[in-house]
C-alpha cells in the first residue's frame, strides 16, 4: 500500500474516537490515551494506516478510544492477532496495547514468541501491578505478600520482572516509562515508533482503584527524583534532586555514588549503552538491589532483521528461483498417466 | 510362460521393518498400476514410533494397495496378497489376509533374532516352517541372499545391497502381474541421478526379481488386472493432505487473495503445513505458531489484514483453539480451520483415525457460537471440499471448520486433475475506500445473505475498531443493549443458516430416491459405504447412499431425501455424533453402526450391519 | 399515623450512581425484611465499568428486591417502587417500574449536570418536572440537602455527609414498610466500631429519614408485608457464588480431602476465588494460576495427589480448559470443572447472565469425551448442588462439570442452612498400598459402577503411570489395539451413563403427573418457572414444572415423564441448547422460549408463552 | 506422608519399567533414561514417592520408562499438574521432563511461571533444537535459516535462549548438560536434586533421526575440550586440551585469554559465582558471542523460598490466628433470624 498524501496533518483530537472514555476517574490510562494521540499527531500518522491490537483488560480498551483501525481481541493473544497482521499487510504501523495480566499470565508465551521473532511493532506493557478490570487480584508483578480479593492473606507468588523477562526473551528493544512523565512517555513513544521491530515499552500506570500508588515513589514530585533514574545511550547515569547521584560499576555491582563529595566525577560513572546487553541486564535487575533508583528509558535496542522483513524477502527470493507459481503445473504435478 | 489368470480386483499389503522401505514399494506398485488404467485407492499404516527398533513389532510400516478393473472406493478390506519382509510383519498382518491368499516371506527376515524381537515364544519354530500358514498359497524367498548375490560384483557396501531389496519384491511382483518395468526404471533414474552406482544396483535387483519370477515357476501363472472404466483424461496420484494443500493453493490463486497457513505442527495435520511451506511461490506464507492458540489468532490477524487465511490441526488443537475461533465467528472475518481428527479423546490414538471431533466442531465454543462446517470424504474430494471451504468462507464472511480425518489425509487415489481455468472464482467482497465525509462507514451493515463486507486496514476512510465484546447492529460499537445481543445472536445464526441457499441440494450418491434404507455418512466412511450400497443395490436391495459434505448448515433438502426411506442408519468412526445432530434436527430415529477402533470401517462389516437392519425390517 | 394497608408482595428497586451505595442500602433493607420472616429475592446490576464517571447511564448501580409473604421465587419481574438517586438512575429504570408505581427521587440528582451527564437532550427539563412521570406516584425529596442539613452540626466534610444519603434512603422506607430500625442499628455499630463520628451521623441521618417519613405526611399512609410461611428455622441469606463457596468447603469436610481450587479471575466467577481464599483455615488452597489451562491442569495435579479439586471459571475459560479436561477424563481422576456461565460468544456480555454454555460443556472437547454435567437452579441450591457435583466426582473418578450463571452468582435468598452434622459423607475410593510382591496393581480396574480406584503418588507398592495416550484396560499400559480402544471408549461412556443409578429420580417440582404441558428447565429459570406454572396450576391449568439438576445422564425416569405430556416446552436464556440435548435424546418435539438478552425472563413472558402453547392446543 | 524405611536400596535397573523403549535407536534420550535411573538409585529414591511428570515429544515419553509414579500429560502444560501436584502433596519429589518444543513453544508460559513462583521441581528440558515426536519441524531452539520439513527454505524464526530465557524468568536455579557427557551429567542431575526449587536444567540432547550432530561439536573428543567449558562455584573458567585457555572478563565482555603465553594467569581469570545473577547473565550469552565455548554446568543457583513452603505456611499461619474452621459456624455466617 503507498502511503496517500496527507494535506491536512491531523491533529491529537482527530485520534480520539466519538466513544465515551469508560476508565475510572483519575485512571493513569487517561494519560496514556493522551500522550499516545499526541505522539500519533506528532508522528504525522495516517489513521488509516495505523492499527491498535489489545487482549483483553482495563488497558486493553485502548482501541475504542483512538481513532485508527483497532481490534479488542481476546485475553492475553494480541501479539498473536499482530503476527498475522503483520503477515498479510507489513506495511501497517500497529500498535498494541496489553497489560501486566494479559501481557505476562495469560499472554506471556506469545509475548516471548513475538519479541524472539521481532514482528515490527510497539508494544505498550502497562504495568498496574493488578488485575484492574476483573477488580482487583494480584498479577504476575505483583509485589510479594500483597494482599488483593484472590490474597487477602497475601499473596505469595515471586513476581515477574517484565524487563528482565524482554531481555531473557532477547527482544531488540526494551524499554520503561510511566504515566505520570507526559513528556518522558512522549519521547519513549516516539522512540518506539522509530525502533524497527518489536519494541517492548513498559509503562508503570497507577490503578487509583485497586491499587494506587504503586509507583508514587517514581512520578511523585517529592521523591521522583531520588528514586528515578532516566537513562540515555552515551550519557552517564545521573539522578538526584540536584543531579548530584551517580551510578557506577564496581566489577559487575552497580553503587551509588555522590558526586557532591569530590570523591568521583562524572567520568567514573557508568556511561549507559543501549546497545550492550549486559549492562541492560544489570540494569533490569536495579529494581532488586535495594538502594538503586528505578531506570526509565531504552534500556536496550539493537538493530536486527524483523521477522516480516525476512519473510516477505524469503518469498521473493523463492520466486525468483522458482519463477512464479503455475497452477495447472502444480495440479498436474509429476508423474500423470493418461486414460484414452 | 504359463497362463495369465484375469482377476477384476487385487488388494496387496507389502509389509516390512520401518527400514525395508515399504511405503517406496508400494507407491511405486501403485504408480505403474496407475499408469496401466485401473482404479486404486491406498493406505499406509505408519508405526506410532518414529524409528521404533529394527525387527520389533512396534516397528513393523504398511502399505495397503487395492486396485482393480471396476472402480475401487476403498483400500481393501482384507488382503489378497502380504508382502511380509520379516517376523513382525507377518504376524501384524496375517490377520487380515484372505483365507488361500498369497504370502510372499523374506525367509532371512525369519530367523532367530527376528522371531524373539517378533515376540513369538523362545524357542518357536518360524511361522513360515511350522503349520501357521497352512490354507496359505506361501512363497518363501530368501530375498536378502538373492540381492547380495545379484550385486556380488558391485562395490556397494552390504548395508547398500540390503537397501535394495525392496526392489527385488517390486520386480518379482511385476512379473506376477504382467508389468512394465519402464516407469519405475524412468523413475529410479531421476531418483539416484547423482548416484550410478546405486541407480545400477537397484535397476539390477529390480530386473533380478522379474527375472526371479520368470525362470523359477514359483508361481505357474501370471496374473493380469484389466483397465478400469474410468474417465478418459490425464491422472495424477494423490495424497488426502496434499490434496488439501492444492485446493488451499488454488482458492487462494481463485480468489485473488495471498495465502497464509497458521499452524503447530500435529499429527495428521503436520504435512499440510509441510506441502504449503514448498508454495511460497504461490505467494503462501506458513507460520510455524508457538501453539495452536497462537496459530489460530495470527490466521484471524492475516484475515483482518486480507489474506485468505487458514489454521489446521487435529483434535487437541482443535479444543484449544475454541476460544479465538469464538472470536472469528464475532469478527465476522473469514478463517478456514482444518481439522485432520485422530483418535481420541485427550492424545488418544495420535496416529489413527476417528470421525470424533464433529460435536466438538459444531458446539465447542461457548456461548451461541454457530459456524459452518463441513466434511471431506476421500483424498480427492479434499481438494474441492478446500476449496469450498474457502469459498464459504470469504464470500459469508465467516469462520468455517473443514473435518478431515488421518485416513483421508494419508490414503491415495488416482485423481484427474482440473484445468485451473475451469475452476470457478471466489469473491471477496472488499468495503471501498471513502474520502470526503459522508456517512459513517457501517463496519456490521449486511447484504442480503447476512453478510457483512470485508473493511481493511489501510483502506482510506474506514478506521473502526472491531471486538470480542457483543457489538451494536451495523455500527459494530460494542453495545450491551438485550435486544440488540438477542438480535446479533439471530442474526449471526441466520448468516450461517442461510448458506444452505447458497450450496447444492443433497444429491443421493447410488440407489433409489426411496426405499427401505438410507445410509447416510460424512467423511472418509464414503469409500465404503458407496461400495457397500451399490453391490447390494445391483443386488436388487433397496438400499441408497448419501454422503454429506455440509453438516452445517445441511443441505436444505436432506429432511425430505430422510423421509422418503423407511430406515436410516449411519456409519460412523465414532460413539454416534453425526446421529446425535441428525436426531435433534430432524427428529428421526436412526440406526448407528459405530465403530471406534482407530482403523476404517471394513466393506464385509457395514455390508453385515445393512443386511441385519434390513432383515429386521 | 395514618391506616397501614397490607400487601401481599412488593418490588423494589434502589438505583443510584455507582457512589451512592445503593447495594449497601439494598443489602441492609433486604436483611431488615428477612428477619421479619418475609420470603425474598435479590439481584444487583452493576455496570459493566469499574468506576464510570459519576451521574452517566454507564455509572448506574441498581440493587432489586422481591419480598413477600408468600413464596418468593425470582427478583421480580416490575418494580411497584423505583429509588432513584440520579437522572441516569430513572432514566436507565423507569422502563421497568410498573403502571402507577411509586418513585421515590432525589431531587438533587436531577440537576442540569446530571441531566446531561444521564443524556438528557439539551435544555430538557428535568423528567421531575415535565410530563414523563404521569401516572406514576412520585416522590421529590432533596435527600443530599436534608441530609446535609442534619449533619450541619458535625464535624465531617460534605463529601462524607453526603455519603449519608443512602441512610436517609433506608429511614425513610423503613417508615414506610412500618419496620425497626434496630438491626441496622446494630450493623452500622460493627461497620464503624472505630469511627464514631461517621456512626454518629449515620444513625443521625437514618432516624432523620424515618422521621422525614412519619412527619412529612408524604405517604397518606404505611405498608406492611406479613410474614411468609416459610419452614420454622434458623436463616441467613445468601448470594450464589457464595453458597458455592460454602458448598466446595463443605464437600471437602464431608469428604475429608483438603480442598485444592485452582482458578484465573473472570467475571462472574472471581468471586469463587475470592470467596474460597478466605478460608484457609479449612484447609482450602486457592491458586491463582497464570490462564484457566495452568488452572485446570494445576487442579487435575492436586486430583493426582488426593486432593478435592476444583477449577472454576466462565464460558471462555472453559473452552481454554476443554483440552485439559479431556485429559481428566482419560486420567479418570476427580474434578470439578465450575462454569459460572455468562453472555456469549467470544467476550460477549461480561457482566450478563447467559445459559448458552450448555453445549460446550456436554460436547465441547475433542474425541468421544463424555463426563457428568449437573447444574444450578438457585442461589441456594448453589450449596447443595456444589457438594452433589464433587460427590460424583469422588465417587465416580469422573470430572464433572457444574454450570451456574451470572444470575445465579450475584443473586440471593434467605437460607435455612443445614447442620453440618446432618450432610452426608462423601466416600472416596483410595487403592491400598500393597507390599511384598503380590500381583502388580492394575490402576484401571473397575468395580460395578466401572470406577477405577484412586491410587496416589506416595502410596506403597502402587507406582505406575498414568498419561493422555489410550490405555489398555484395567492395566493402563499405553495400548494401540483397535478393539481395545473401542471398549475403553465404551466403558467411559457407560461410567458416565451409570451414574444415573446413583442420582435421585426426577421430581416434578409443581403441577399434574400428567397432562397439556410440562415446562421443562434447567439452571437459573427455576424462580420464574415455579412462580409462573403454580399460579397456572392454581388457575387449573395442566402444567407443571419439571427442573433437570443432572443433564448428563438425564435421571432415569425423565423419559418417562416427557411422555406423560402433551407438549414440551422449554424456556431457555439461550439459543435452544437443552432442547437439542432433549430432541437428540429422546426424539421428542418441544416448543422452545429463547430469550438472550444477558437478561432472565419475567414472569409476564413466560406466562404469556406458556399460555399461547396452551391455547395451540 | 512418612518416608518408610528402604531396606534394600534400589538399583538403576529396578527403576527401569517393564515397557518397550520406543526411542530411534541412537537417540540421546537413552543416555539421559540411563543417568536417571543412576542417580535415582545413587540417591536411594524410594520408587513410591517419586513421581516423573511430562508433557508430549519424544522426550516425554520418559515416565513410562522409570518406575515410579509417572504422568505423561499434554502438550506444554506439565509445570502446571506438577504446580498442583506440589500443592496437594509437597513432600513427593518430582521430576519433570519436558522438550524444547513442549517446554519453549506451547508451554513457554508455564515454564515462565513454574520458574519465577519456584516450586521445589527438577526440571529437565531435553534440548534437541527439533520437534522429534511429530517428526521433523524447527523448534523454538532451532537455529535461524534452518531447513526442515516447515522450513524447505529455512526457518526465519530468531531462536530463544533457554538459559537466558530461565533467567529472565527469575529462575532460582539454571544448568546446563548434555546427553553425551554421562558423569557430567548425573552430576548435574545430583545439584538438580540438591536444590531447593524449580530447578532448571537444559540438557542437550541428539536427535540423530531429525537433526544428528547438533551439539557434535561440544560432545566429539576431538572438539569438546575447546568448545565446551565446564563452570565450577569458586573456580576460574578454564577450558582447552590442555586447560590451557581462560575466559576473563574485560568490563562487561568475556575474553578468551591463553594461559601458555604468560600474559595471563589463573588470577586475572573470573572465577565462576553461582550466585552472581549479572555474571550468570553473561555466561547466558556465551552463544552468542562467536568465539567462546559454551558453558556446561551450574550458571546459577540460590536459595529463595519455595512456593509450596510458603502456600503451607500460611495455612498454618492462618489456622493458627483463626482456629480450624467451624464448618457449622461457617454455614451460620455472621446474620441469621429465626423463623418460628
Ligand atoms: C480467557 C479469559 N480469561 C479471563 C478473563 C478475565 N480477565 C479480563 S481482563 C483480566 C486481567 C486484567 O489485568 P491486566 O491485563 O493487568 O489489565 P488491567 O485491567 O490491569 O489494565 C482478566 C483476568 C478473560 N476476559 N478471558
Ligand atoms: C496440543 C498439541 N499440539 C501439538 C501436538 C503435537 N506435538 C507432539 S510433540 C510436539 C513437539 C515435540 O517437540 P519437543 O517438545 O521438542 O520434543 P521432542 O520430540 O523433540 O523430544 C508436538 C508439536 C500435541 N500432541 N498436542
Ligand atoms: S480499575 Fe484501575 S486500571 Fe481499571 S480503569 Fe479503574 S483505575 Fe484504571
Ligand atoms: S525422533 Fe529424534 S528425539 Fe525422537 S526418538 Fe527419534 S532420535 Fe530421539
Ligand atoms: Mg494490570
Ligand atoms: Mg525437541
Amino acid at each position: 500500500m503507498t502511503k496517500p498524501l496527507t494535506i491536512n496533518p491531523l491533529k491529537a483530537k482527530d485520534f480520539a474516537t466519538d466513544q465515551d472514555v469508560r476508565w475510572c476517574p483519575g485512571c493513569g490510562d487517561y494519560s496514556i490515551l493522551k500522550q499516545v494521540q499526541s505522539v500519533f499527531a506528532e508522528l504525522g500518522l495516517d489513521k488509516d494506516e495505523v492499527v491498535v491490537i489489545s487482549g483483553i483488560g482495563c488497558s486493553s480498551r485502548f482501541p475504542y478510544y483512538t481513532e485508527t483501525y483497532g481490534m479488542h481481541s481476546i485475553h492475553g493473544r494480541a501479539p498473536a492477532f499482530v503476527s498475522g497482521l503483520k503477515m498479510a499487510n507489513p506495511d501497517l504501523d500497529v500498535w498494541m496495547v496489553t497489560g501486566d495480566g494479559d501481557g505476562l499470565a495469560i499472554g506471556g508465551n506469545h509475548m516471548m514468541h513475538i519479541l524472539r521473532r521481532n514482528f515490527n511493532v510497539n508494544i505498550m506493557l502497562f504495568n498496574n501491578q493488578i488485575y484492574g478490570l476483573t477488580k482487583g487480584q494480584y498479577s504476575p508483578t505483583s509485589e510479594e505478600y500483597k494482599k488483593t480479593k484472590s490474597s487477602p492473606y497475601g499473596s505469595l507468588d515471586h513476581p515477574i520482572n517484565p524487563i528482565a523477562f524482554a531481555l531473557g526473551c532477547d527482544a531488540s528493544y526494551v524499554a520503561r516509562s510511566m504515566d505520570r512523565d507526559p513528556k518522558h512517555l512522549k519521547a519513549m513513544l516516539h522512540r518506539s515508533h522509530k525502533h524497527k521491530g518489536a519494541a517492548f515499552l513498559e509503562i508503570y500506570q497507577n490503578c487509583n482503584i485497586f491499587n494506587d500508588g504503586a509507583f508514587f515513589e517514581f512520578t511523585d514530585k517529592a521523591t521522583k527524583a531520588d528514586r528515578a533514574l532516566f537513562v540515555e545511550h552515551g550519557q552517564p547515569l545521573i539522578f538526584g534532586k540536584d543531579q548530584e547521584m551517580g551510578i557506577r560499576l564496581n566489577g559487575l555491582q552497580p553503587e551509588i555514588v555522590n558526586l557532591k563529595h569530590g570523591l568521583f566525577t562524572e567520568d567514573d560513572l557508568w556511561i549507559h549503552d543501549e546497545r550492550d546487553i549486559h549492562k541492560a541486564n544489570i540494569l533490569a535487575r536495579f529494581s532488586e538491589i535495594s538502594g538503586l533508583p528505578r531506570p526509565f528509558g531504552v534500556i536496550y535496542a539493537i538493530d536486527r532483521p524483523t521477522y516480516e522483513e525476512v519473510a516477505f524477502a524469503q518469498l521473493d527470493d523463492v520466486k525468483s528461483v522458482k519463477g512464479e507459481g503455475n497452477l495447472d503445473q502444480l495440479l498436474a504435478g509429476n508423474m500423470n498417466w493418461e486414460i484414452k | 510362460m504359463g497362463v495369465t489368470t484375469i482377476k477384476e480386483e487385487i488388494t496387496i499389503k507389502f509389509a516390512g521393518d520401518s527400514g525395508d522401505g515399504m511405503q517406496l514399494t508400494g507407491t511405486l506398485f501403485t504408480e505403474n498400476t496407475a499408469i496401466k488404467g485401473m482404479d486404486l485407492a491406498t493406505f499406509p499404516d505408519f508405526p506410532a514410533e518414529i524409528r521404533a527398533p529394527i525387527g520389533t513389532l512396534a516397528g513393523v510400516s504398511g502399505f495397503q494397495l487395492h486396485f482393480g478393473s471396476r472402480i475401487i472406493y476403498t483400500p481393501g478390506d482384507d488382503y489378497d496378497v502380504l508382502v511380509a519382509m520379516n517376523a513382525a510383519a507377518l504376524k501384524t498382518n496375517l490377520g487380515r489376509l484372505k483365507k488361500g491368499g498369497t504370502i510372499i516371506a523374506n525367509t532371512d527376515g525369519f530367523d532367530k533374532k527376528n522371531l524373539r524381537l517378533a515376540k513369538f515364544e523362545d524357542g518357536a519354530q518360524s511361522p513360515l516352517e511350522d503349520d501357521t500358514l497352512e490354507g496359505y498359497d506361501v512363497f518363501k524367498i530368501d530375498i536378502t541372499k538373492l540381492t547380495r548375490a545379484c550385486l556380488v560384483d558391485t562395490s556397494l557396501g552390504t548395508k547398500e545391497k540390503d537397501r535394495c531389496k525392496n526392489m527385488f519384491v517390486l520386480g518379482f511382483l511385476y512379473w506376477r502381474y504382467s508389468r512394465d518395468l519402464d516407469p519405475t526404471i524412468q523413475y529410479l533414474k531421476t531418483k539416484f541421478k547423482s548416484k550410478p552406482e546405486i541407480l545400477k544396483a537397484n535397476i539390477m535387483v529390480l530386473k533380478a526379481g522379474y527375472h526371479y519370477g520368470e525362470t523359477t515357476e514359483t508361481f505357474s501363472n501370471q496374473v493380469e488386472v484389466k483397465s478400469a472404466p474410468l474417465a478418459k483424461g490425464v491422472y495424477r496420484s494423490i495424497m488426502g493432505n496434499q490434496a488439501l494443500v492444492l485446493g488451499l493453493v488454488t482458492a487462494a490463486q481463485k480468489s485473488g487473495l495471498p495465502l497464509f497457513y497458521g499452524s503447530y505442527p500435529i499429527t495428521p495435520a503436520s504435512d499440510i503445513l509441510h506441502g504449503l511451506a514448498r508454495h511460497k511461490n504461490f505467494n503462501v506464507k506458513t507460520y510455524q505458531a508457538e501453539d495452536e492458540i497462537a496459530a489460530v489468532c495470527a490466521a484471524i490477524g492475516a484475515a483482518y489484514g486480507g489474506n485468505l487465511a487458514v489454521t489446521g490441526t487435529s483434535g487437541p488443537g482443535l479444543a484449544l483453539k475454541g476460544e479465538g475461533i469464538g472470536l472469528a465467528v464475532m469478527l465476522e472475518l473469514p478463517l478456514v480451520i482444518v481439522d485432520v481428527q485422530r483418535g481420541g479423546p485427550s492424545t488418544g490414538l495420535p496416529t489413527k483415525t476417528e470421525q470424533s471431533d464433529l460435536l466438538q466442531a459444531v458446539y465447542g465454543r461457548n456461548g451461541e457460537c454457530p459456524l459452518p462446517v463441513i466434511s471431506i470424504s476421500s483424498p480427492v474430494d479434499a481438494f474441492y471440499t478446500a476449496i469450498e471451504a474457502c469459498r464459504i468462507a470469504v464470500e459469508h464472511m465467516v469462520p468455517v471448520i473443514l473435518l478431515s480425518d488421518g485416513y483421508i489425509a494419508n490414503g491415495s487415489e488416482p485423481w484427474k486433475f482440473p484445468k485451473a481455468a475451469d475452476l470457478p472464482a471466489i469473491e471477496a467482497k472488499f468495503a471501498k475506500e471513502r474520502t470526503g465525509n459522508g456517512e459513517h462507514f457501517l463496519p456490521y451493515r449486511r447484504d442480503e445473505r447476512h453478510v457483512r463486507e470485508w473493511a481493511l486496514p489501510g483502506t482510506r476512510g474506514l478506521a473502526h475498531r472491531i471486538g470480542g465484546l457483543e457489538k451494536e447492529a451495523e455500527t459494530g460499537e460494542v453495545s450491551y443493549d438485550p435486544p440488540n445481543h438477542e438480535y446479533m445472536v439471530k442474526i449471526r445464526e441466520a448468516k450461517v443458516a442461510r448458506i444452505a441457499e447458497h450450496i447444492p441440494e443433497q444429491k443421493i450418491l447410488n440407489g433409489p430416491e426411496e426405499g427401505d434404507l438410507l445410509v447416510l455418512g460424512w467423511g472418509s466412511t464414503c469409500g465404503v459405504i458407496e461400495s457397500v450400497t451399490r453391490d447390494l443395490v445391483s443386488h436388487g436391495h433397496k438400499v441408497a447412499h448419501v454422503q454429506l459434505r455440509y453438516i452445517n448448515p445441511f443441505p436444505r433438502n436432506l429432511g425430505d431425501i430422510l423421509n422418503n426411506f423407511k430406515k436410516i442408519l449411519i456409519p460412523e468412526i465414532n460413539n454416534g455424533q453425526l446421529s446425535k445432530v441428525i436426531k435433534s434436527t430432524y427428529l428421526k430415529p436412526v440406526e448407528q453402526y459405530n465403530k471406534i477402533q482407530g482403523i476404517p470401517i471394513t466393506k464385509a462389516e457395514l455390508k453385515a450391519q445393512i443386511l441385519q437392519v434390513l432383515k429386521a425390517n
